[in-house]
């Protein structure tokens, strides 16, 4: 292959990129300044490159623009001014700031509340609960050319019996959730069953989440093995030393300090 | 001897965690430098997807949300360049935006990439319409209306009159759409406000974290397929016939997932040592 | 089952001979699409039993008086039924096993509301066809959707059991709840810091006061507040959101004036960190290092920072009690602490604690109605098999209540 | 008075909530647009919230420059970078890309936002291995199940434990056993056993917060106004 050469800019991204990373890194020896420092720019620049989208994208895009838009078109049309309304909305929730006005930004809150709440609920009942009743529902055997039969390859998620362990499941982790009762008798087993059920499925998500935490490893260690290379002035070797001295010193430094107190 | 044993076992299992995060680091670092490449296994709810996208006739409309940010990028972009090749390669229209405000230059990165290496241009194959606050409110309101929704496109050029999107007035003439979800705003935020009224297909793909909780959706057909975490990519790029990212990544994965479980099998053998003792002396 | 393979061979041999040649439709009709927009026309007819593959509809229509008529869709002769699950039985445009067509609005036949259309079929096969009898319907917008109404009958439902419930509460706040294993460990706690001379670390999670889990979060903690001012120990509870921290203030100042000790509440029991997630946890980490709570409470919602937390607070040997409803969480805290709310647990536990009417009522009617889905699956899962070894959709007047139609 | 700062912010969500939850059941295209209209105000109403939360976080970092409380030069650091990442996003125009090429803008976050972010995540991976090797013990029968099944899941889902642990099918005359692999135990624990318990979870999550949003428009729950006081 031959040597491509990488524009500058992506060297001294490689640099930052890197030193960034090692930074945060550092929090797994202890808490200190480094990771503080990469962390603390880690939320400022996420703030500023959302007030900059937020910029162009509300204010710019779905505000100004329209509205000019409409009033260079039909300047006298009630309707043009209808985006004045949300204007006008989300400037009370900024009255938080004003203690004395603060309680105009509720007539925001209630607008967004009431709206939010009132659009979810038959979307959560139809969604959430009927269309899960549903699917919950099904018959446990089928009528096929040879007459009734039920499923019991467990490998098929459809099949019969995987239909009863998850009916069976749904009735006892909901039993578990059953405040009005007691847990004794004939209650007792159907609760322990779901808890038995629920520790599975904790396990199993626990399981997966491994899996989803070491692909995210696995993808900041690439960038700092690609970033190690030559091509990139060997970035992570030399930044990977500069931390580890840092931190011997700022170790050293505290120690010396709480010694001397 | 029965002493050394326990004094062993009770170390071990106070053992300074940093020795562990240390083999951590090893474990994930040596495959990547030096990969073994064992073979992927694809899985039905994968499979789903691939084949739907499959069966779709040339130039239908497939609506890629990129619902993540940069710190779920190991994860969703091996997914996201593994279905834009596909949709590419099938020649399908495509529509990219995202939900995520802080996602909005990792997407446009990545759709740039993978047109750019397929020979696609923008306006005519794919638009990257960008961000729009609102959430479901967004949804809701794609499905009335696009261009009302995205008068824009990231590049600020219109989106009314751009090729791509002829003949698409809103979500009802989607044909296929994707939701790469690593939380809150995505894959049911799409079904419960989009699919469920405006009747397009669609499928999930999403971060290990939150894939168990969308099974029973899967299984009652309310997404039809589920592409999970970085596995589920893999598995897509096999389908695909190109190994990318996310192929060359399981073999670090899987080298994690023995450390861990060597460490889980070791931790109760020391337990159980120590458990003899106490029983003892009670 | 030994008349099918009878039938199968009549087919094959009488097919040709019984099919003769095609018929008009019977029964055919044109009406407006129930529960929609509007934009869009129905169209209803019998199926006949010569219906086959080969045999093909043609849908013919045109503006009313009549103009051309103008071919709009085309599609063999034994599809396009009416099926089981497509339609409630309240609403069903026509009969089970009728043919049934949505004709919607295109732009090569676009259609207007309040103007009449005629439609015809054209039945052919072969060489052979013959027309239908032209029909006509006029296309509107609809008022309500009927196929919802058994949505709407479970919202308003629920509506009346939760008022019900909450009323009930109000007049005896005292009704059964059942023990919960993780509340006896708060006790224990709180008894534990007293003795070690510890702090008390108490978070109420990243969600904001619109959150039931941050409202139940903020319940408990008035609980707790009562017990650590009884037991004069301190108690420590950093904020993530200023609007929550406000109302904490409130509630841990109500308290201690419970608990006669208002001399020993101070303002800075609940301070804010900041808003942003992992600069938030680290410095709760921070603060269980330097500071070694000997109880550590997590209740709320939660992200990632949660296994940051507890695996910090675990290292530092706290007895660790956490409550919380963010699923994907869950498994970490229930690994990592000592006693762990699940899910809905944590908002049962701010209504035993708390005993306000409000919260002990929302639970009782949540109980009633999970009782009746409980019930509704067990049952219905019977009918359905019982529905299939009958062969009969009698069931489906019951089975159909808890669908989700469209 | 009391009226404006109690009773206008109750009706409004009452009317609002009961306007929108009836909505649903309406297809006449008036109900259809009513809620566009109002979605794409949502869209600008949320762009002045998130306004909100930045301002704060600005307020929060003031106070401590101000008072020099400790570690207020951190605070500093993140004004700078603000302040910083601001302007190159102005001066760029927004946009991450010009000319084909990158933008300050753009450099900023890939190199700067793309591995802080997902570096802080990252932490996770040797917590989380931490987390299990110090608590997977089978303490109990919970415990236990917890811990086998989350191996079985950890194994099931990478290729190693698929090809060490691979189904087998063996025949003893004419039957046919199957014994299943890594794999096919893990998509049944996630089909069949974890679908259940996400669904029971889900039913009655849902009852709650229908339950939560019926209490709130109802005026029965009011905590979203933000504390008791009417101030």
């Amino acid at each position: 292959m031959p040597d491509q050469l990488i524009p500058t800019s992506a060297v001294l991204g490689a640099w930052v990129a890197t030193g960034l990373t090692l930074f945060i890194y550092s929090f797994l020896y202890k808490d200190n300044p480094l990771f503080k420092l990469g962390e603390h720019l880690y939320v400022g620049v996420s703030i500023g490159y959302s007030v900059v989208l937020v910029w162009y994208t509300v204010f710019f895009r779905l505000l100004w623009e329209p509205l000019m838009k409409d009033i260079a078109a039909h300047p006298a049309a009630l309707g043009t001014y209808e985006p004045v309304i949300p204007a006008l909305l989300g400037l009370l929730i900024l009255t938080q700031f004003f203690p004395r006005l603060s309680w105009l930004s509720r007539i925001a809150f209630a607008f967004i509340v009431g709206f939010g709440s009132g659009v979810a609920i038959p979307r959560t009942v139809s969604s959430y609960i009927l269309k899960q009743i549903e699917d919950t529902v099904t018959p446990l055997i089928t009528m096929s050319a040879n007459g009734l039969s039920m499923g019991v390859d467990l490998a098929s998620p459809q099949s019969g019996i995987n239909t009863i362990i998850l009916l069976i499941g749904v009735v006892s982790v909901l039993f578990y959730f059953f405040f009005s009762v007691e847990h004794t008798g004939p209650g007792m087993v159907t609760a322990r069953t779901g808890i038995y059920f629920l520790m599975i499925a904790f396990g199993a998500a626990f399981g997966y989440t491994v899996m989803s935490r070491m692909s995210l490893l696995i993808g900041r260690f690439r960038d700092l093995i690609t970033f190690a290379g030559a091509e990139y002035g060997y970035a992570t070797p030399v930044l990977l030393l500069v931390t580890v001295l840092s931190l011997a010193a700022w170790e050293l430094a505290t120690r010396r300090k709480t010694g001397g107190e | 001897m029965k002493g050394s044993l326990k004094d062993l076992a009770r170390r071990m299992i106070a053992i300074d965690r940093r020795i562990i995060f240390l083999l951590i680091a090893c474990a994930t670092l040596l495959p990547l430098l030096n990969p073994f490449g064992l073979p992927i296994k694809v899985s039905p709810e994968v499979k789903a997807v691939y084949d739907y996208m499959e069966a779709l006739p040339e130039r239908s409309v497939f609506l890629l949300s990129f619902d993540f940010d940069p710190s779920s990028k190991p994860e969703l972009e091996p997914q996201a360049v593994a279905l834009l090749r596909h949709a590419f390669r099938k020649n399908l229209r495509v529509i990219v935006m995202t939900h995520w405000i802080t996602g909005t230059g990792l997407a446009d990165g990545v759709v740039s990439q993978v047109a750019a290496e397929t020979g696609k241009t923008r306006g005519k194959d794919y638009v990257f319409l960008g961000w729009a606050p609102g959430g479901y409110a967004l949804i809701i309101s794609m499905g009335q209306d696009l261009y009302k929704a995205f008068p824009s496109d990231y590049s600020k050029t219109p989106t009314l009159g751009m090729p791509v999107l002829e003949g698409v007035r809103n979500l009802r003439d989607v044909n296929y759409m994707v939701s790469l979800a690593a939380g809150g705003a995505g894959i049911e935020m799409w079904y419960v406000f989009g699919k469920d009224k405006y009747r397009f297909e669609m499928a999930g793909g999403s971060t290990g974290v939150i894939a168990p909780g969308l099974y029973p959706f899967l299984r009652s057909g309310q997404i039809n397929g589920l592409i999970g975490g970085l596995q589920g990519a893999a598995e897509y790029e096999t389908l695909i016939g190109r190994k990318g990212m996310a192929v060359a990544g399981m073999d670090a994965q899987s080298a994690t997932h023995f450390v861990i479980i060597i460490l889980v099998v070791l931790c109760n053998v020391f337990y159980f040592v120590l458990r003899g003792d106490k029983g003892k002396k009670a | 089952m030994i008349l099918a393979p009878l039938f199968f061979f009549l087919l094959l041999i009488g097919g040709p001979a019984f099919a003769g040649p095609p018929t008009s439709p019977e029964g055919f009709r044109v009406l407006d699409t129930p529960n929609d927009a509007g934009k869009s026309l129905s169209l209803v007819w019998k199926a006949a039993p010569s219906d086959s593959k080969d045999r093909t509809v043609q849908v013919w229509v045109a503006k009313s008086p009549p103009a051309a008529f103008q071919k709009v869709a085309e599609f063999p002769s034994n599809t396009r039924y009416v099926r089981t699950g497509d339609f409630p039985w309240w609403a069903q445009p026509a009969g089970k096993g009728d043919h049934y067509l949505k004709l919607p609005s295109s732009p090569a036949f676009p259609i207007t509301d309040g103007k009449p259309y005629a439609v015809k079929l054209l039945i052919r096969e072969g060489a052979q066809d013959v027309w239908s009898e032209a029909a006509e319907g006029v296309s509107a917008p609809n008022y309500f959707n009927t196929a919802q109404v058994n949505n709407l009958v479970f919202v308003l439902a629920f509506t009346g059991v939760l008022l019900g419930s909450i009323a009930a509460a109000r007049r005896n706040p005292h009704v059964y709840l059942r023990r919960i294993a993780g509340l006896d460990a708060v006790e224990e706690a709180i008894g534990r810091s007293t003795e070690m001379g510890r702090p008390i670390l108490y978070l109420t999670g990243s969600g904001g006061m619109s959150d039931v889990s941050t409202i139940a979060a903020t319940v408990i903690l008035g609980q707790v507040a009562k017990k650590v001012a009884h037991y004069e120990t301190t108690l420590k509870v950093p904020h993530r959101d200023p609007i929550v921290m406000a109302v904490c203030r409130e509630i841990v100042k109500e308290a201690y004036v419970e608990a006669g000790r208002p001399d020993a509440f101070k303002e800075d029991i609940n301070f804010f960190i900041t808003d942003d997630q992992f600069s938030y946890t680290a410095a709760v980490d921070g603060i269980m290092l330097r500071e070694k709570p000997a109880a550590n409470f997590f209740m709320g919602s939660y992200f990632a920072e949660s296994l940051l937390l507890t695996e910090t607070g675990a290292s530092t040997g706290a007895i660790q009690i956490a409550g919380t409803d963010s699923d994907h969480q869950l498994p970490f805290f229930v690994t990592t602490c000592d006693y762990t709310l699940i899910g809905e647990e944590l908002y049962a536990a701010s209504a035993y604690l708390s005993r306000e009417p409000v919260l002990v009522g929302t639970l009782r009617g949540q109980d009633f109605s999970k009782a009746f889905i409980m019930g509704v699956m067990v049952i219905g899962t019977a009918l359905a098999t019982v529905g299939v070894m009958l062969q009969t959709d009698a069931f489906n007047y019951f089975l159909d209540l808890f669908r989700d139609f469209k | 008075m009391i009226f404006l700062k109690r009773q206008l912010p109750l009706a409004i969500t009452f009317v609002m909530g009961v306007a929108f939850a009836l909505q649903y059941y309406i297809p006449h295209p008036v109900s259809e647009e009513a809620i566009t209209k109002v979605s794409d105000w949502m869209k600008i109403i949320s762009g002045f919230a998130l306004v909100l939360g930045i301002a704060s976080v600005f307020h929060v970092h003031a106070v401590k420059i101000r008072r020099q409380a400790p570690g207020w030069g951190y605070s500093g650091v993140l004004f700078a970078a603000i302040v910083t990442t601001m302007a190159v996003g102005f001066w760029s125009g927004g946009e991450s890309k010009a000319d084909g090429g990158q933008t300050a803008f753009g450099w900023l976050y890939d190199y700067t936002m793309v591995p802080l972010q997902g570096t802080m995540f990252s932490i996770l991976a040797f917590f989380i291995a931490s987390a299990a090797y110090r608590a997977f013990r089978a303490r109990s029968p919970e415990a236990s199940v917890l811990l086998v099944s989350a191996v079985v899941v950890m194994m099931g889902r990478v290729p190693l434990g698929q090809t060490l642990l691979p189904g087998m099918q063996i025949s003893i005359g004419q039957f046919i056993f199957k014994i299943p692999g890594a794999w096919d135990i893990t998509q049944w624990l996630m089909n069949v056993l974890n679908s259940a318990v996400r669904r029971a979870i889900l039913i009655g999550v849902s009852m709650g917060s229908v339950g939560l949003s019926l209490k709130i428009i109802l005026g029965k729950e009011r905590s979203y106004l933000g504390g008791g006081k009417d101030q």
